[in-house]
C-alpha cells in the first residue's frame, strides 16, 4: 500500500510552471531519491509535501488521508533542511522539543523521545548546548534528531549532506541508511548527487524539466536510462552519446553506423526503432576499451587522459571528430597525442530515437 | 582591535576632544555644587569652594524636577516599548507574510522616511485636540510610535534571517504567532536593543512635541519642564539650582548608557551580522 | 522589556490617577519662572523676594487660606503664548492665566477669554480703582478682560559709583540726559572717566529691549505708532531718529553689543557699566544687591524711569493681567476665581515689591509703596507711562519683528531705514493676515 | 507560502498601519488642505489656493531661514561624520581607556536640548562664557558667537556636534566590528599603509554605516529647531532662524497655521529632495532597501 501518494501536482511561479502534471506513488517504508540539477523542481516537490509551498493543482496524501491542504506542522511529516535549520537561540533539547511542545505531547514523552533521539544519534552530552557551539556534523545529527522525535511518517529531507566534508559525508550516508531501518517511516531525500541518490534509495525519481523523467531502482536507472537526459545526468562519466544511422540489415538487432563510418552491432531489437538517422548511440566507457590502431572498430585520437588509479578514463576523438569516452587498465601507457583504437561493445549499447527515449539491448534484462 | 596604535599626536588630539567634551559637563556640575547667591554675576566662583549639595537637597525637598523626571521615563520608556511591539508585529508581516496590498503598504511606510516630524505637527496637533490626547501621557507616546525608520529597519533586519528557521518551525508545528513569537522575535534581539537605544534617546531627547502637547506642568517632560525654569532671569539667580537640575535630569540615562555600554555597541554590531 | 512593562503600566496608572477630593481645583497658568525649590511650601508673603518668590508664596497663601479650594499652577516659559496659544487650539486652556496686557486683544478677539466684569463685581472691584494705564490695559470695548496686576516699563537703572567717578553725580542723584546729544556726551565723559560701559544693552535674544526703545522713543516725539488696527508707521522721521541714536550708540561702542539678559545682568551686579536699561521686575534683586556689603553694587544703586531724550516724557509701558480663558466652568470655579481676584487685589502691594506698578492707585498712592526704595524715583512712570492700543493684535509677535529689525539695525548689522522698513512691511503683512 | 496568502498577515501589521495612518498619514494630507487656506490655529478659514505659497516664495525671512537651515546642516553633517568616524577609528579597542572615553564622547548625547543650550551659552557667551574667558586670558578680544550674524550658525553647529556625536561614533564602532579581522591581515600582507588600509579596507567596508549616518544626520539638521529657539532666538537678525523655527513662530506665535503648513509641506518637499538626491547619489538604493 502507498504511504504517499501524488497525483497530477502542477505548480507555477507567477506564469513560469516549476512543475508539470507530476505524480508518483511511494511505498510504506521506502527510501525514495529526488535527483536532477537545479531547477529540475525537485526541491519544489519536495517543498509541496511538507506544505512549504501551495500547489496550483493536484493533490498530495499520507496515508491515505488528504494532506495538501493542511499546514505543515499537521502532516505528520519531518523535515531535515539543507542547512539545519536549527533555532540559534535554543538549547539542543529546546530545539528537539520545539515542535512536540506545539503538539502538546506530555512532557515526560517529551523528554523521553528526545532522550531515546539523543542516545541513538550520540548526542547526550551536546543536548544543553547551542547550535552555534556545535561542529557541523553534530548539527546534522541535532537536526535528524529534531525529526525523529516527532515520529512522522514520512522524513523529508533536502540535500542533507551537501554541507559536510566528504570523509562526514561518507560516515553520514552510512548512519542514515541504519536510521531507515530502525523507523517505521518513509524518507523522501532531495539531491543532486547521483552516488547519495544510488546508495541510499530504494527507488530514484530522476526529475528535470518540471517533469519526472523516471522512476526506477539505481541500476535500472543506471542500465536502462529511459531517455537521454537521464542517460547523461547518471553515471559518471557521462555516457557517450554519438550520432548514429539505422544501417540496412536483416537481423533481429540493429545495427547502426556512426558519423565515421564506423559500424556497430548492438543487441537492440530492431523492431520499434525508427526507421533512418537521427538515433543515438549510447556508450557507457566500460563498454569501450582501447586497442591498437587499426584493431578495434574505429580509430581516435587521445585528447585527455584520467588516471584513477585502478583505472584510467580516456577521452579520445574519432576520425569524424565526436567525442567517446573509453576506459583502459589503471597502467596504461597512452600518451596525449596517440592514436588508437576503440573497441565499442555493441552489444551492451544503448540507442536512442530522435525522441530521446532509449532502447536497450535485450540481453540486459 | 590591535590594528595600529595610536600615535602621539594621536593621543594628544583625543585627550583634548575628550576635555571638550567634558568641560563643560565638569562646568555644570561645578555650578551645581555652589550656592545659588554666590554666583549671582560671578559664575566663575564655580572653580574654587565651598560646594554645597543644598541645590539637589532642594530638589528632593520641593521640586516638581522629580516629577518631570517621572513623566520623561514613562514616555521614553512607553514610547520605546511601543515601538518595538509596533514595529516588530509590522515587520514580521512585511518580513515573511503575504497578504493583499503588502507591497503597497511597505511602499507607503517607506515614503513616511522623508517625511519630517514637523511637516505633520501642526495638524497632528489638531487631531490630537479632538482626540482630548494632549496633557496625557497617549499623547505623549503615540506620536513617537509610528516612526517609518522602525519598520524599514526592523523589516530589513528579518529579511536577513534564514527563511529555513520559520519552515521549519511550521513544520515543527508552530502557528504563525509561535513562529514570530518564539522563533523570530528572540532572533532579532540584537536589532530590538538597537531600535531600542534609538527610540529612547530621541523620546527623551524630544522637545517641540512635548512642548505643545504637555502644557500643564504635572504633565511636562524634563526637556519642557526645564526650558520653563530656564527663564533668563533664573539664569541670573538660581543658577546653581538649575545646573543641580540637568544634573540630576541627566544622571539616570547617563548610568544606564555606562552600565550598558558594551551591550548596546555590540548590539548594534549584531544589527549586520550575517 | 517584559519586566519594564508591569512598571510602566504601573507608573502610568499613578500618573492618571485622578486626585479624589472634593475641593474645588482652578488651574492656574503662568510665567515668572520656577521656583519651588526656594519657596514651594511657603506662605510668607513678606518675606518672599522676586517676582517668582512673591508669586509662588502669594499662590501658596491662598491654598492655604482657602482649604475648600484648589489652585493648581502651571508655570511655562515666558512668555508663554505659543504653549496658550496651543492650549486653546486644544481647547483645554486653564482658569487663569498672566498676560500682558498688549496681548489681550489677540485672545479677546477670538473670543477666548471671558470678560471679567462679572468676576470683578462678585470680587468687590470696582474699575474706577486701577490706575489710568492698567484701566486702558484691559479694557477693549468698554469691557474689562482681566484683573490689572501692574504696569511695568523700561528703567534705567543705574551704578552711582561709576556715575560718580565720571563726575556724574549731582545733590547725590546721578545725572541723566535731557536730550539725545546730552546722552551721547554724557557717555561719552563715563566711558572717558571709568573706562566702562555707558549702557549695559541685552541686545542678544531680546528683542523686547529694542523694541522698547523704539517704542518709547517714537511715542515720545508723538509719533502715532499704529495708525488702525491694521498698520503699523515705523518707517517715519521720528522712527529713523530713534534708530539712528542707537546706532550711533553702539557705532561708538557706548553701549555693550554682545551681551544676552543674563550676560547684562551679570555685568551690572558686577559694576561692569553705567546704566542697565531694563525693566521694572529688576528692581527687587538688584536691590538687594546694594544692601549687600561687599558686593560692587553696594550701595550705588538708584533706578528712574527712561529719560526723555526728545519731545514729551512717555514711554511705553504694558502690564500684567490675571486673564480668564473662556471655557465650561461650574459656579463654584467661578466662585473660585472670583476669591482668587480678590485675594490678588489685595495683595497687590506686595505685588508691587517686585518693582513693578502697581495696579492699584490706591497702592500707588499708599505711603507703604512709596517707602519701599526707589519707588519715589520710579512713580512717575504711572503717569507717563502709555500702553499700546488694544485694538491692535499680534502684539507679542509684533514686538519680536520690531525688536528683531531695530536690534539689527542698532548693532550695525542692517540700514536703520532698511530695518525700519523691513520691520513696517512684516508686521503689516502679519496685520493683513488677521482674520 | 502555505495559509500565509491572506488576510491573516494584515493581523501583524494593522497595529502599526492603523496608527501610522491615523497620526501620520492624515495629518500630512491634512496639512497640505491647511496649506491651501488662511487659517488660524481656532479654524476660522477660508480657502486661498496657493496664495501661502505665493506669499513663502515672496518672503525673505522664510528663505533666509532655509538658506540658514541649508548653511547650518552643511556645517554639522560632515564635521559630525568625520569626526565620529575618526574617533571610533581611535577608540575601537578593547581597553579600559578607550572604554572609558568612549563613554566620554558618548555623554552628550543623553542630554536634552534644554540643558545642552543651557550648557553652551556659559561655553559661549562672549561676556560670561568659558571661552570668553579663554579669549580673555590669552589676551584677545571674546568672539561674540551669540550675537555676530557670521558666527552664530558655526556657534550652532558646533553646540549640535558636541550633542549629536555619541550616536554616529556607536554606529560606527559597531560597523567596524563587522569587518572581518582577516581582511587587514590580507592588507598587512599587502603591505598596505595605514593610509591605504583605510581607504580601501575600512571606509569600503564601512559604506553602508557612513551613507545612514550622512542620510539620519541630515534629515535631523534639517530640522533643527531646539537649538536655535533657546540659544539664540533665531537672532541675530534671524541669522539663526532655521526652518522649523520659523514654522514654530509662526504657526504659534503668529497663529497663522495655514501659512505655517505651506512652510512645512516646502520643508517636507526640500528634506524629501534631499534625502533622494542623497539615496541617489549613494547609487545604491537597491541594496540599502533590499539586502540587510
Amino acid at each position: 500500500m502507498a504511504t504517499l501518494e501524488l497525483s497530477n501536482i502542477r505548480k507555477a511561479y507567477g506564469g513560469t510552471p516549476v512543475l508539470d502534471d507530476v505524480s508518483l506513488s511511494v511505498a510504506e517504508r521506502e527510501f525514495i531519491a529526488f535527483l536532477g540539477p537545479s531547477g529540475s523542481g525537485k526541491s519544489t516537490l519536495l517543498r509541496i509535501i511538507a506544505g512549504l509551498e501551495t500547489l496550483d493543482a493536484g493533490e498530495v496524501r499520507l496515508g491515505g488521508e488528504r494532506i495538501d491542504p493542511l499546514p505543515p506542522g499537521r502532516r505528520g511529516v519531518a523535515m531535515v533542511f539543507q542547512h539545519y535549520a536549527l533555532y540559534p537561540h535554543m538549547s539542543v533539547r529546546e530545539n528537539m522539543a520545539f515542535g512536540l511542545r506545539n503538539a502538546r505531547v506530555p512532557r515526560e514523552e517529551i523528554e523521553a523521545r528526545v532522550a531515546e533521539a539523543a542516545r541513538v544519534l550520540e548526542i547526550e552530552a551536546q543536548l544543553d548546548k547551542k547550535p552555534a557551539q556545535m561542529s557541523g556534523g553534530q548539527r546534522q545529527r541535532v537536526a535528524i534528531g529534531r525529526a525523529i522525535v516527532k515520529q512522522p511518517r514520512l522524513f523529508l529531507l533536502d540535500e542533507p549532506l551537501s554541507n559536510l566534508d566528504a570523509a562526514l559525508r561518507m560516515r553520514t550516508r552510512v548512519e542514515l541508511a541504519q536510521l531507515r531501518q530502525r523507523v517505521d517511516a518513509a524518507f523522501i531525500m532531495v539531491t543532486h548527487d547521483q552516488a547519495e541518490a544510488m546508495t541510499l534509495a530504494d527507488r530514484i525519481v530522476v526529475m528535470n524539466d518540471r517533469r519526472i523523467q523516471q522512476v526506477g531502482a539505481p541500476m535500472e536507472i543506471y542500465s536502462r536510462p529511459a531517455n537521454t537526459f537521464v542517460a547523461r545526468f547518471v553515471g559518471s562519466p557521462a555516457m557517450t552519446l554519438a550520432p548514429a544511422a539505422l544501417s540496412d540489415g536483416e537481423g533481429p538487432f540493429a545495427r547502426v553506423r556512426l558519423a565515421s563510418g564506423a559500424e556497430v552491432e548492438t543487441r537492440v531489437p530492431r523492431a520499434g526503432l525508427p526507421a533512418g538517422d537521427g538515433l543515438l548511440l549510447g556508450l557507457r566507457p566500460e563498454m569501450v576499451s582501447v586497442t591498437a590502431p587499426g584493431a578495434g572498430t574505429a580509430d581516435a585520437e587521445v585528447m585527455l587522459l584520467e588516471r584513477l588509479g585502478e583505472r584510467t578514463l580516456v577521452y579520445a576523438r574519432l576520425a569524424g571528430g565526436q567525442d567517446v569516452t573509453a576506459e583502459d587498465k589503471g597502467d596504461s601507457p597512452l600518451r596525449t597525442g596517440d592514436r588508437i583504437g576503440l573497441r565499442l561493445d555493441g552489444a551492451a549499447a544503448h540507442l536512442f530515437g530522435p525522441d530521446g527515449a532509449g532502447h536497450h539491448a535485450e540481453a540486459a534484462r | 582591535m590591535d590594528r595600529g596604535r595610536l600615535t602621539p599626536v594621536g593621543w594628544a588630539a583625543l585627550l583634548l576632544g575628550a576635555l571638550i567634551m567634558v568641560a563643560p559637563i565638569v562646568w555644570t556640575l561645578l555650578l551645581s555644587l555652589k550656592h545659588n547667591g554666590e554666583l549671582v554675576g560671578h559664575s566663575g566662583a564655580a572653580l574654587h569652594g565651598p560646594y554645597t549639595l543644598e541645590n539637589y537637597a532642594a530638589i528632593f525637598g520641593n521640586s516638581s524636577t522629580l516629577r518631570w523626571l517621572l513623566n520623561s521615563a514613562i514616555v521614553a520608556l512607553g514610547t520605546t516599548a511601543g515601538v518595538l511591539v509596533l514595529a516588530s508585529l509590522a515587520s514580521y508581516g512585511f518580513a515573511r507574510l503575504e497578504f493583499p496590498l503588502r507591497r503597497t503598504l511597505f511602499v507607503i511606510v517607506l515614503l513616511g522616511l522623508a517625511v519630517p516630524s514637523q511637516a505633520v505637527i501642526l495638524p497632528q496637533h489638531q487631531l490630537f485636540a479632538w482626540l482630548h490626547l494632549h496633557n496625557s501621557y497617549p499623547g505623549l507616546i503615540l506620536p513617537g510610535l509610528i516612526a517609518p525608520f522602525s519598520v524599514f529597519f526592523m523589516t530589513t533586519y528579518m529579511r536577513g534571517i534564514p527563511r529555513e528557521l520559520d519552515e521549519a518551525a511550521m513544520l515543527d508545528g508552530a502557528s504563525r504567532f509561535t513562529v514570530f513569537w518564539k522563533v523570530i522575535l528572540p532572533l532579532t534581539a540584537p536589532a530590538q536593543s538597537t531600535l531600542a537605544v534609538f527610540t529612547f534617546l530621541g523620546s527623551w531627547n524630544d522637545y517641540w512635541w512635548p512642548l505643545i502637547s504637555a502644557t500643564h506642568s504635572d504633565m511636562y517632560t524634563l526637556t519642557v519642564g526645564l526650558a520653563a525654569a530656564q527663564m533668563n532671569y533664573a539664569q541670573t539667580s538660581g543658577l546653581g539650582y538649575l545646573m543641580a537640575q540637568a544634573v540630576f535630569a541627566s544622571l539616570p540615562i547617563f548610568v544606564v548608557y555606562i552600565a550598558f555600554q558594551k551591550q548596546i555597541v555590540r548590539a548594534m554590531a549584531g544589527t549586520a551580522v550575517r | 522589556m517584559r519586566r519594564l512593562l508591569p512598571l510602566l503600566l504601573a507608573a502610568l496608572a499613578l500618573g492618571s490617577c485622578a486626585r479624589g477630593d472634593d475641593r474645588t481645583h482652578i488651574y492656574l497658568q503662568r510665567f515668572f519662572g520656577e521656583c519651588g525649590a526656594e519657596y514651594g511650601g511657603s506662605t510668607d508673603v513678606a518675606k518672599a523676594e522676586g517676582e517668582c518668590g512673591i508669586m509662588t508664596a502669594l499662590i501658596n497663601r491662598f491654598n492655604a487660606e482657602n482649604p475648600d479650594l484648589s489652585v493648581d499652577v502651571n508655570v511655562v516659559a515666558w512668555p508663554g503664548y505659543p504653549q496658550l496659544t496651543a492650549q486653546m487650539a486644544a481647547r483645554d486652556p486653564p482658569d487663569l492665566v498672566t498676560m500682558h496686557e498688549g496681548v489681550i486683544s489677540d485672545y479677546a478677539a477670538k473670543g477666548l477669554l471671558e470678560p471679567v466684569d462679572a468676576y470683578l463685581a462678585q470680587a468687590g472691584i470696582s474699575i474706577a480703582r486701577f490706575t489710568e494705564a492698567s484701566r486702558q490695559g484691559v479694557t477693549i470695548g468698554g469691557r474689562a478682560y482681566g484683573l490689572p496686576w501692574d504696569t511695568h516699563g523700561g528703567l534705567f537703572h543705574v551704578n552711582t559709583a561709576l556715575f560718580a567717578k565720571a563726575g556724574l553725580m549731582k545733590g547725590g542723584k546721578p545725572v541723566l540726559p535731557n536730550s539725545a546729544e546730552e546722552l551721547i556726551a554724557q557717555a561719552r565723559q563715563f566711558q572717558q572717566r571709568t573706562g566702562k560701559p555707558y549702557l549695559l544693552q541685552s541686545n542678544v535674544g531680546d528683542p523686547a529691549y529694542a523694541a522698547r526703545n523704539q517704542y518709547s522713543y517714537m511715542m515720545a516725539q508723538g509719533a502715532a505708532l499704529f495708525p488702525d488696527a491694521r498698520h503699523i508707521r515705523l518707517d517715519t522721521a521720528e522712527g529713523r531718529r530713534v534708530g539712528a541714536f542707537f546706532r550711533r550708540i553702539n557705532a561708538e561702542r557706548l553701549g555693550t553689543l554682545n551681551m544676552d539678559t543674563p550676560a547684562a545682568i551679570a555685568a551690572f551686579v558686577n559694576g561692569e557699566g553705567g546704566i542697565y536699561p531694563t525693566g521694572t521686575w529688576m528692581i527687587g534683586s538688584f536691590q538687594k544687591e546694594a544692601e549687600t556689603p561687599g558686593r560692587p553694587l553696594y550701595a550705588s544703586y538708584a533706578v528712574f524711569p527712561y529719560p526723555r531724550l526728545w519731545g514729551r516724557p512717555l514711554e511705553f509701558v504694558s502690564g500684567h493681567a490675571w486673564v480668564v480663558p473662556a471655557r465650561q466652568r461650574s459656579p463654584r470655579q467661578r466662585a473660585a476665581i472670583a476669591r482668587f481676584f480678590r485675594f490678588m487685589a489685595a495683595h497687590n502691594f506686595d505685588w508691587a515689591r517686585t518693582g513693578h506698578i502697581p495696579a492699584f492707585q490706591a497702592v500707588l498712592e499708599s505711603a507703604a509703596f512709596r517707602a519701599l526704595p526707589h519707588r519715589a524715583d520710579i512713580a512717575p512712570l504711572a503717569a507717563i507711562g502709555r500702553p499700546l492700543p488694544t485694538n491692535v493684535q499680534r502684539q507679542s509677535a509684533i514686538e519680536g519683528i520690531v525688536g528683531e529689525e531695530m536690534a539689527a539695525a542698532s548693532t550695525g548689522q542692517k540700514p536703520v531705514a532698511a530695518a525700519l522698513a523691513s520691520a513696517e512691511r512684516r508686521v503689516n503683512e502679519l496685520l493683513s493676515q488677521v482674520n | 507560502m502555505n495559509g500565509a496568502r491572506d488576510w491573516r498577515g494584515l493581523l501583524f501589521v494593522a497595529p502599526f498601519m492603523l496608527l501610522y495612518a491615523l497620526i501620520l498619514v492624515f495629518p500630512l494630507f491634512r496639512g497640505l488642505w491647511l496649506s491651501l487656506n488662511r487659517v488660524d490655529l481656532f479654524g476660522d478659514g477660508r480657502f486661498v489656493g496657493a496664495a501661502n505659497y505665493v506669499r513663502l516664495a515672496n518672503d525673505p525671512i522664510f528663505s533666509t531661514a532655509l538658506l540658514n537651515t541649508f548653511k547650518v546642516t552643511l556645517m554639522i553633517v560632515p564635521v559630525l561624520t568625520v569626526l565620529a568616524l575618526l574617533l571610533a577609528l581611535a577608540l575601537n579597542n578593547a581597553g579600559r581607556g578607550a572604554a572609558l572615553l568612549r563613554g566620554i564622547f558618548f555623554s552628550s548625547a543623553v542630554l536634552s536640548v534644554t540643558i545642552v543650550t543651557l550648557i553652551w551659552r556659559f561655553v559661549l557667551a562672549p561676556d560670561a562664557g568659558l571661552l570668553g574667558e579663554a579669549w580673555k586670558a590669552a589676551g584677545w578680544q571674546p568672539l561674540a558667537f551669540l550675537s555676530d550674524p557670521h558666527l552664530v550658525l558655526p556657534a550652532l553647529a558646533i553646540t549640535t556636534i558636541w550633542w549629536s556625536l555619541g550616536l554616529p561614533m556607536l554606529l560606527f564602532l559597531a560597523g567596524l566590528q563587522q569587518i572581518p579581522h582577516d581582511m587587514y591581515e590580507a592588507a598587512a600582507l599587502d603591505n598596505a599603509s595605514r593610509w591605504t588600509t583605510f581607504r580601501r579596507i575600512t571606509v569600503p567596508a564601512l559604506r553602508r554605516t557612513i551613507v545612514l549616518v550622512v542620510m539620519l544626520q541630515t534629515a535631523a539638521q534639517l530640522q533643527l529647531f531646539g537649538q536655535s529657539q533657546l540659544l539664540t532666538a533665531g537672532g541675530p537678525s534671524g541669522a539663526s532662524r532655521t526652518a522649523v523655527l520659523f514654522l514654530f513662530e509662526t504657526a504659534f506665535g503668529r497663529w497663522e497655521l495655514g501659512y505655517a503648513s505651506a512652510a512645512a509641506e516646502m520643508l517636507f518637499l526640500l528634506i524629501l529632495a534631499v534625502t533622494l538626491a542623497q539615496y541617489w547619489a549613494t547609487g545604491r538604493g537597491r541594496e540599502a532597501s533590499g539586502a540587510r
